[in-house]
């Protein structure tokens, strides 16, 4: 690579961290050798030094940026993961733009992984070459600032949504939460009680939702949908579609009369899972919120038949409106907050299991509603004809979870859930219960004394994952029953359990649209379709993509205590991002000289982040730098060499090659090669 | 550079379409031996075969019968949460014992599988007759009455070859054979 | 040829990851103190997606006996799903190499999360292996004879056109 | 007119020669050719693959390498040679060096399988390729009334090769009500009818013998029809013995379905080897019924 | 005062540049009545040795065309060099060594064989050309071949790059009008080592044909598929260089439904033509299976051959600047 005009005058700063890199690579002569060899690169001064990133470490640069007049710094230390931030600072301290230090990895990436003393110092000395090759070429860069907006987006009025919004719209910003059903509550406003403390899942439920109904900074958008999202962190325009209810909101009072009136009824397999019925006009639930019922217009006579009419004829305040159209709305917000929740595991998947096919085997959410007081059983215990209280009760973990064939991962909730389920049978039909369990899961607080609790009150466990649940009776005291059959891993036994119930424990998935979510607001999702967190660990809030958390299932299955704890925490970012004004960006920004662009349109397409614009006009490309996340693609992409990329330019990374390959040392120097 | 392989690798590397060690990724679940119809008859459950080899408990799988009794149904192996193919894994427990020459004593399984193979080599071709004197004496009376009855039902109503068939290019087939294994090993 | 152990043949390797997976599970493999072959030389990247063949092609021509492109597994990509492009060039530039003489066991794609240190060790000593295994880079006297392959894709191609024509 | 190379294994020669005479004469009605391969060996049974893998491997791959020739497809009607063929024509394109040793010893017979062979048990030849609809068409005598239980059994489904429902498939069904009878639904369908056990861990093979007939009869079948000529000879054969062993009266006929699809053509029963049974189907559905009486329970 | 000096040189190269240099009509006559013609051995008879008699530096303008395949090529261009003050390289030959360039996929023996052993050559003796050959009246020499071809910056100092195959005529005019100007002090040149005669963007810029954002599933040749006559070529799924090429010719492929082949070369600051379209190519394909990517890719008859055409001794795989044992 050729050489700038201008000489850099280059410092170079070895870390022994320690013994860490001492111990195998010889620092002194690492130093030495810089200080002669890459003098043509700029390199004016080298220095070996215990630790670096101590403060007398930070101290020896800043001197020398003062006193010799650094323009570059070259540290050769730890992985810049670590203590990139450390040096650049270190740098500004001194009066040199924090992005004209370069910091080397000699230490995850060779004294620690080489054994061979010679070798690790010779790739050393490669490495910190290439480094001092690449400094050249940084550019002084100053950080992007973006102004940040106060509302924020909520997506989905499930429990953690909701705890979101009120953190948010508390603190006393503006917040629009969005729900794609006609009321917020999502599945949690489907349960009956909540382990491990039983409580009513409605009693703690619904001040919640009633609150977040009535709150002044909240915008509710109930039945609605985001279709499109633009902008970046700080403005973000998100367009949502408000479907048509057919009614005026404004003039409903939700006295219920119009879904009392309604002829026509319908399965409901949203809320009721199937079990029960509903109107074509209704409210999923006696307390959702809004009040307002919507029309199913699938369903609905009216748009059927053209006929019908019936609330419309006995709504008192005459609020129906069969021609309401769906409105779009377009809203500005700073950031969004996603909680879309989860589905259902299809149990019909699992062939062996019967469900679908023999009548007394339920899913989880089904009895779920059949134990709920407001159910479809009015609370009771039931066989599928709607009067047989079962005698005895199947459990059966991990349906769909922990199994190659469906999900590999481990639902979490179910073990709990089971648990649950054991306690109100046994409660409310005495029947005999049995839990099919591959490993008993209870880590959380007041799990693990729940568990003991079952087992006082004399449901069976048996250890072992369920083989197949058939009518494929044999003897006498299996007429009639469904035959579960397992091996008893703890005994060896084979076991053929006859019960008159079984309840599978479905497990949970992404919702079934999770990757168009991950699209429209372009973060990542698993190969599950788990959305993906910045960091598993430290981070399990934000995603990858500024002004973008995830709080709730839609990260991974979780219970209700963790998904208010994640709700909580992504209002609490939000509100933190929102109380900074202003936020700044890393520089590493990709940008179009448009003279020399010609408009091929090559890297229109490659952005997932839609940060390049194509002006037809002028028939050339643009990138928005706030919307860029410096991930270089369309750099290496375009054809033309017209897109450059800060802190990764070609120049940059040409240049570093070089060096790596000891290609800017005089050759008689050159080791190793 | 290991030395010593355990009994779980020596078992992996007799899985043929399999990559690693994929009977470390058992859960000890159950599916299997729940799900296996003659798993009553076993004296170790297939779940409790894996949990021995991963255990190294040679001795102890050499002398089990469970691997005698795998039907080869693969119904297991279809719904095994971890897709190991436990079917795959009785074929090769078979194989060991045999190349070990251990087995539980009174099985007809090993000396039936041999006369089965050492047929093959011959003729190319099953014949039953011949086969059925591998294992017919090992019956006891009862049993020994009943085949001999189905047998005779079976060659009255013209099911029953009398003569051994043989395919055609049988020297080139011995040929072949030969370079898989060498023919003395089973002549 | 008599290889004397000392002048066994060291490949140099350059090495390409990205910021947020490859280059944190070659920082993982450091961590956990595993060792592999310090042959490979690492340049950090944003994204496996912003690997410009001319980086490879660079390296070749610098002297590198081999190149290693490192990204997220598909489907992980921190910036949605640029290594799939990166997937794209490589299986482009490949072909190209091979063109020019230059075999295609000099190029690894490798996908490495940040948790697969090991992995990222186990594969880094595979490849030094297999490029101790081809030599040197040479690629001058590995000509291949390009215009053979292609006179027969040509002829394949006016075949064809005479039946369209037909 | 589809053809097919046939691959009819050892069975099918003598102790299962009526599925071999039903096979022909139905395939031939409905338009697909059979060709039975030049000089075909045994496919080494499940016992091949106690004994030796790769010979295992090798004797599938004689077959296949044969067949290869002949530019068709394979059909085997026997679930164990479809099982071994299908599988080893699969890891043999999957494995390069398991094909290479198998053709060395291939070239012992000038012989080279070079993977471009797809298997197919017979069943599918019937469910897809002629497929339920056309097979109804040409039913001239359909077997109304008469209840059939399709019997799976294990290798033609298991193991799992794409995606497909192992565990409640119904293209047996679609067969069985194509020729006008009614299909039953029973528990067992897939069970295993235990296979080679019946020799060497006998008590355990006709206790599954005895739970597959027993569900099929509380499911007030008349006929089992099976698509395997080793489960035909454990289901059929040895239910005298599972009589004589459990204290039970089982007298279900056994057919094979390319027998009981000839009956529905209005092919001549001689010709598709009836009369060959331990237990006779009546001649008529009514006979069915008052022959063996409705519903059977035994104990 | 005398007229300033003018040569043209050819050197691995076709004449096309020649030609190119006369098609520029009336204007040769501003040439002529301008510059004082040395040396220009297509044009008329010269001898080294009268160049060599020369001043060094008495050339005002020297167009070099043609790559340096063998020692004499490279004598003649050093040559010139010393006696030029401006030496343009002048076509895809000096600039990149256009299809003699090609020739570097190969090496001499190889090239050598295929010139003399193929099924058209006559050669019953398998004859092959040796550099000396002793004969009763001496020694006889023909030029020695370079093991690659390089290009003219590779062998000397080169003042200015002017790309094409031939370079287009009205881009000719416009540079000997403006080196006229800049000699009657009317004009400046331009920084030394820049590009003349050509555009600063690439091919596209020039091209009428509508675009979109580009996905590609299927490459096709030109010659099996009837291309929309209004649409970008490549979106068609044909492999047009235009992308990457430098402007500078009016999109004269494209605009006549035929695909950019690349003879302008690259872009500014470009540092491997070819790498730049297999990462533009490569980045639109619409697939994220491998198996399909390498069945779209196979599409692309001959990559190395569509994306190096003219650049291949100027590229960093199989240019002598970069290929250890090349030079």
């Amino acid at each position: 690579m050729d050489k700038k005009d201008e000489k850099e005058k280059i410092g170079v700063y070895v870390c022994h961290c320690g013994t860490n890199i001492a111990g195998v690579i010889n620092v002194e002569e690492v130093s030495t050798w810089a200080a002669e060899n890459l003098k043509d690169q700029g390199v004016v001064i080298s220095r070996e030094y215990k630790f670096m990133c101590s403060s007398l470490g930070q101290e020896l640069i800043q001197k020398d940026i003062k006193e010799l007049g650094l323009t570059r710094v070259v540290v050769a230390a730890c992985s810049p993961h670590l203590h990139e931030k450390t040096f650049r600072n270190a740098c500004k301290g001194a009066g040199l733009n924090p992005y004209l230090c370069e910091l080397v990895s000699i230490r995850e990436q060779d004294s620690w992984v080489h054994t061979d003393k010679v070798a690790a110092t010779e790739k050393a000395k490669a490495i910190i070459s290439g480094g001092v090759s690449r400094v050249v070429y940084h550019e002084a860069l100053e950080p992007l600032h973006v102004p940040i907006h106060p509302a924020t987006l909520v997506v989905g009025g499930g429990i953690a949504g909701i705890q979101a919004a009120l953190e948010i719209a508390d603190a006393g910003f503006p917040v629009y939460l969005v729900e794609r059903e006609p009321s917020i509550g999502g599945h949690m406003a489907q349960f009956d009680k909540t382990f491990p403390t039983l409580d009513c899942s409605a009693c703690i439920l619904t001040p919640k939702m009633v609150d977040a109904g009535n709150h002044p900074n909240i915008t509710l958008l109930t039945y609605s949908e985001v279709e499109k999202v633009d902008g970046y962190v700080g403005s973000f325009v998100a367009t949502i579609r408000k479907r048509a209810r057919s009614l005026r909101e404004a003039d409903c009072t939700g006295c219920g009369i119009c879904w009392e009136k309604c002829p026509k009824k319908v399965v409901d397999d949203v809320f009721e899972a199937g079990m029960g019925n509903r109107k074509a006009i209704y409210v999923p639930f006696p307390q959702a919120v809004p009040k307002y019922p919507v029309i199913d217009r699938v369903n609905c006579t009216y748009y059927i038949k053209g006929t019908c009419k019936a609330c419309e004829k006995f709504c008192p305040t005459n609020c129906i409106d069969f021609a309401q159209q769906d409105e779009i709305l377009t809203v500005e917000v700073g950031n969004v907050i996603l909680a879309t929740g989860w589905d259902l595991f299809d149990t019909r998947r699992i062939t062996q299991y019967g469900y679908g096919r023999l009548p007394n085997v339920f899913t989880s959410l089904e009895f779920e509603r059949m134990s709920n007081s407001a159910g479809p059983t009015g609370g009771n215990v039931v066989l599928r004809d709607g009067k047989t209280e079962p005698k005895v009760v199947g459990i059966v973990h991990c349906v769909g979870s922990r199994d190659k064939n469906y999900n590999e991962y481990c639902s979490s909730i179910c073990c709990m859930q089971s648990l649950k389920f054991a306690h109100l049978v046994k409660e409310k039909t005495g029947a005999e219960v049995y839990n099919f369990y591959i490993d008993i899961r209870t880590p959380a607080k007041g799990y693990e004394e729940f568990y003991h609790r079952l087992l006082e009150e004399g449901t069976h466990f048996i250890r072992g994952k369920v083989a197949e649940i058939s009518d494929a009776t044999r003897l006498p005291s299996e007429e009639g029953k469904l035959v579960i059959q397992v091996e008893d891993t703890l005994t060896g036994n084979q076991l053929r359990v006859p019960v008159d119930m079984a309840i599978l424990s479905a497990g949970l998935e992404p919702r079934h649209d999770s990757k168009a979510l991950a699209k429209l607001f372009g973060i990542s999702c698993s190969a599950d379709g788990w959305l993906i967190e910045r960091h598993p660990k430290l981070d399990p809030i934000a995603t990858m993509t500024d002004g973008i958390y995830i709080a709730g299932c839609v990260q991974g299955p979780k219970d209700i205590p963790a998904s208010v704890a994640q709700g909580a925490a992504a209002a609490a970012r939000v509100m933190g991002k929102i109380q900074q004004k202003e936020i700044a960006l890393e520089p590493v920004r990709a940008t179009i000289h448009e003279e020399q662009c010609s408009g091929c349109r090559i890297c229109n397409n490659l952005c997932p982040f839609n940060a390049i614009l194509f002006h037809e006009d002028r028939m050339v490309s643009e990138v928005n730098p706030a919307l860029c996340q410096g991930c270089g693609t369309c750099v290496a992409g375009c054809p033309a060499g017209a897109i450059t990329g800060t802190g990764f330019s070609n120049e940059q990374i040409l240049s570093q090659i070089n060096g790596l390959l000891l290609l800017n040392v005089p050759k008689k120097q050159a080791v190793a090669a | 550079m290991t030395d010593t392989i355990t009994f779980g690798q020596e078992i992996s590397n007799l899985l043929h379409a399999a990559e690693g060690e994929p009977l470390k990724t058992c859960i000890q679940c159950g599916t299997c031996s729940g799900t296996c119809p003659v798993a009553g008859y076993m004296d170790n459950s297939p779940r409790q075969i894996i949990a021995l080899i991963n255990l190294g408990k040679k001795e102890q799988v050499l002398e089990s019968n469970t691997f005698w009794y795998c039907a080869s149904c693969y119904h297991c192996t279809v719904r095994c949460p971890q897709e190991i193919n436990i079917t795959e894994l009785m074929y090769a427990l078979k194989r060991y014992s045999i190349w070990k020459n251990r087995y539980k004593e009174g099985l007809i399984g090993p000396t039936f599988s041999e006369a089965f193979v050492k047929m093959i080599v011959r003729g190319g071709r099953s014949f039953e007759p011949v086969l059925a004197t591998s294992y017919i004496f090992s019956f006891n009376t009862r049993e020994f009455v009943q085949e001999i009855q189905g047998a005779t039902e079976l060659l009255l109503k013209g099911r029953l070859p009398l003569l051994p068939a043989r395919i055609k290019r049988l020297e080139n087939f011995r040929r072949m054979i030969g370079r898989i294994i060498p023919m003395g090993g089973l002549e | 040829m008599t290889d004397k152990p000392e002048t066994k043949f060291e490949p140099v390797i350059i090495g390409f990851t990205c910021n947020w997976c490859s280059y944190r599970a070659a920082d993982m493999a450091g961590t956990a103190r595993m060792k592999y072959a310090p042959n490979v030389r690492l340049t950090r990247l944003m994204c496996s997606g912003r690997l410009d063949p001319t980086f490879v092609f660079k390296a070749f021509a610098g002297g590198a006996d081999a190149v290693l492109v490192s990204g997220c597994h598909p489907g992980d990509c921190h910036y949605i799903n640029q290594n799939y492009k990166a997937m794209r060039r490589f299986h482009l530039m490949k072909r190209v190499l091979v063109q020019m003489g230059i075999e295609p066991g000099r190029l690894k794609l490798l996908w490495a999360s940040a948790a697969e240190g090991a992995m990222f060790a186990r594969e880094v000593n595979s490849f030094v292996e297999e490029v101790r295994a081809l030599g040197p880079l040479n690629w001058n006297s590995n000509h291949v004879h390009t215009a053979d392959h292609v006179m027969s894709v040509v002829a394949e191609g006016h075949e064809h056109e005479a039946e369209v024509a037909a | 007119m589809k053809e097919f190379a046939y691959f009819p294994g050892c069975s099918l020669e003598k102790m299962a020669s009526s599925y071999h005479m039903s096979a022909m004469e139905t395939t031939q009605k409905l338009g697909v050719k059979l060709n039975e391969l030049d000089d075909w060996n045994c496919c080494g049974a499940t016992t091949y693959f106690y004994i030796d893998e790769l010979l295992a491997y090798t004797l599938c791959a004689r077959n296949l390498a044969i067949a290869e020739k002949t530019g068709l497809d394979v059909v085997a009607p026997c679930s164990a040679c479809y099982k071994n063929m299908f599988f080893t024509a699969a890891h043999l394109k999957k494995d390069e060096d398991l094909a290479e040793h198998v053709n060395f010893a291939l070239e012992e017979d000038n012989l080279h399988f070079s993977g471009n062979v797809k298997v197919k048990h017979l069943i599918e030849v019937f469910a897809q390729d002629i497929g339920p609809d056309e097979l109804k068409s040409k039913v001239t005598k359909p077997l109304e009334g008469i209840r059939i239980a399709p019997y799976y059994g294990c290798q033609i489904i298991r193991p799992q090769k794409e995606k497909e429902d192992v565990e409640q498939p119904q293209f047996f069904e679609e067969l069985i009500s194509a020729i006008g009878a009614t299909p039953i639904n029973y528990p067992l369908k897939m069970r295993c009818c235990g296979g080679s056990l019946i020799i060497s861990s006998r008590t355990a093979a006709l206790t599954m013998v005895r739970n597959l007939l027993q569900s099929a009869v509380d499911n007030q079948a008349a006929v089992i029809a099976t698509a395997c000529p080793m489960c035909q000879v454990n289901l059929e054969v040895y239910q005298q013995q599972v009589n004589l062993e459990f204290g039970t009266n089982f007298s279900v006929p056994v057919m094979y379905f390319t027998q009981l699809i000839g009956m529905a053509l209005g092919i001549p029963n001689k010709k598709l080897g009836i009369g060959k049974e331990f237990v006779a189907m009546a001649p008529t559905p009514l006979a069915v019924e008052t022959a063996w009486g409705l519903p059977r329970k035994t104990k | 005062m005398s007229k300033p000096k003018f040569a043209m040189y050819w050197a691995a190269s076709c004449g096309g540049c020649e030609i190119a240099v006369l098609n520029i009509h009336e204007k040769i006559l501003d040439v002529d009545a301008n510059f004082e013609v040395v040396f220009w051995p297509v044009a008329m008879d010269a001898k080294y040795k009268d160049v060599e008699a020369m001043e060094d530096g008495s050339i005002t303008l020297c167009l070099f065309n043609g790559g340096m395949r063998n020692d004499e090529n490279e004598h003649v261009a050093k040559l010139l060099r010393k006696k030029s003050q401006i030496m343009v390289a002048f076509g895809s030959c000096a600039c990149e060594g256009c299809i003699p360039g090609m020739g570097n996929f190969s090496n001499v023996n190889q090239l050598i064989d295929t010139a003399f052993t193929t099924l058209s050559t006559d050669n019953p003796q398998n004859l092959r050309p040796q550099t000396s050959y002793e004969v009763p009246e001496g020694t006889l020499t023909i030029p020695t071949m370079n093991p690659l071809l390089k290009t003219l910056d590779q062998v000397v100092d080169v003042d200015y790059y002017m790309p094409g195959c031939p370079p287009e005529s009205h881009q000719i005019a416009a540079v000997v009008e403006l080196v006229i100007a800049a000699l009657q002090g009317n004009a400046q040149l331009p920084p030394k080592g820049a590009t003349i005669g050509a555009g600063n963007s690439t091919v596209c810029d020039e091209c009428t044909r509508k675009r979109n954002v580009k996905l590609i599933k299927e490459f096709s040749r030109i010659q099996l598929t009837h291309p929309d006559p209004e649409l970008c070529l490549l979106e068609q799924g044909i492999p047009c260089n235009g992308i990457a090429t430098r402007s500078g010719c009016n999109a004269r492929c494209p605009s006549v439904g035929a695909q950019c082949i690349g003879c302008y070369g690259p872009a500014e600051g470009v540092v491997d033509y070819g790498a730049r379209l297999i990462s533009a190519f490569a980045s639109v394909i619409d697939s994220e299976n491998p198996d399909e990517i390498d069945k779209i890719l196979d599409g692309l008859v001959d990559p190395a051959g569509q994306f190096y055409r003219f650049n291949l001794a100027g590229s960093l795989l199989r240019g002598s600047k970069y290929a250890k044992n090349g030079a």
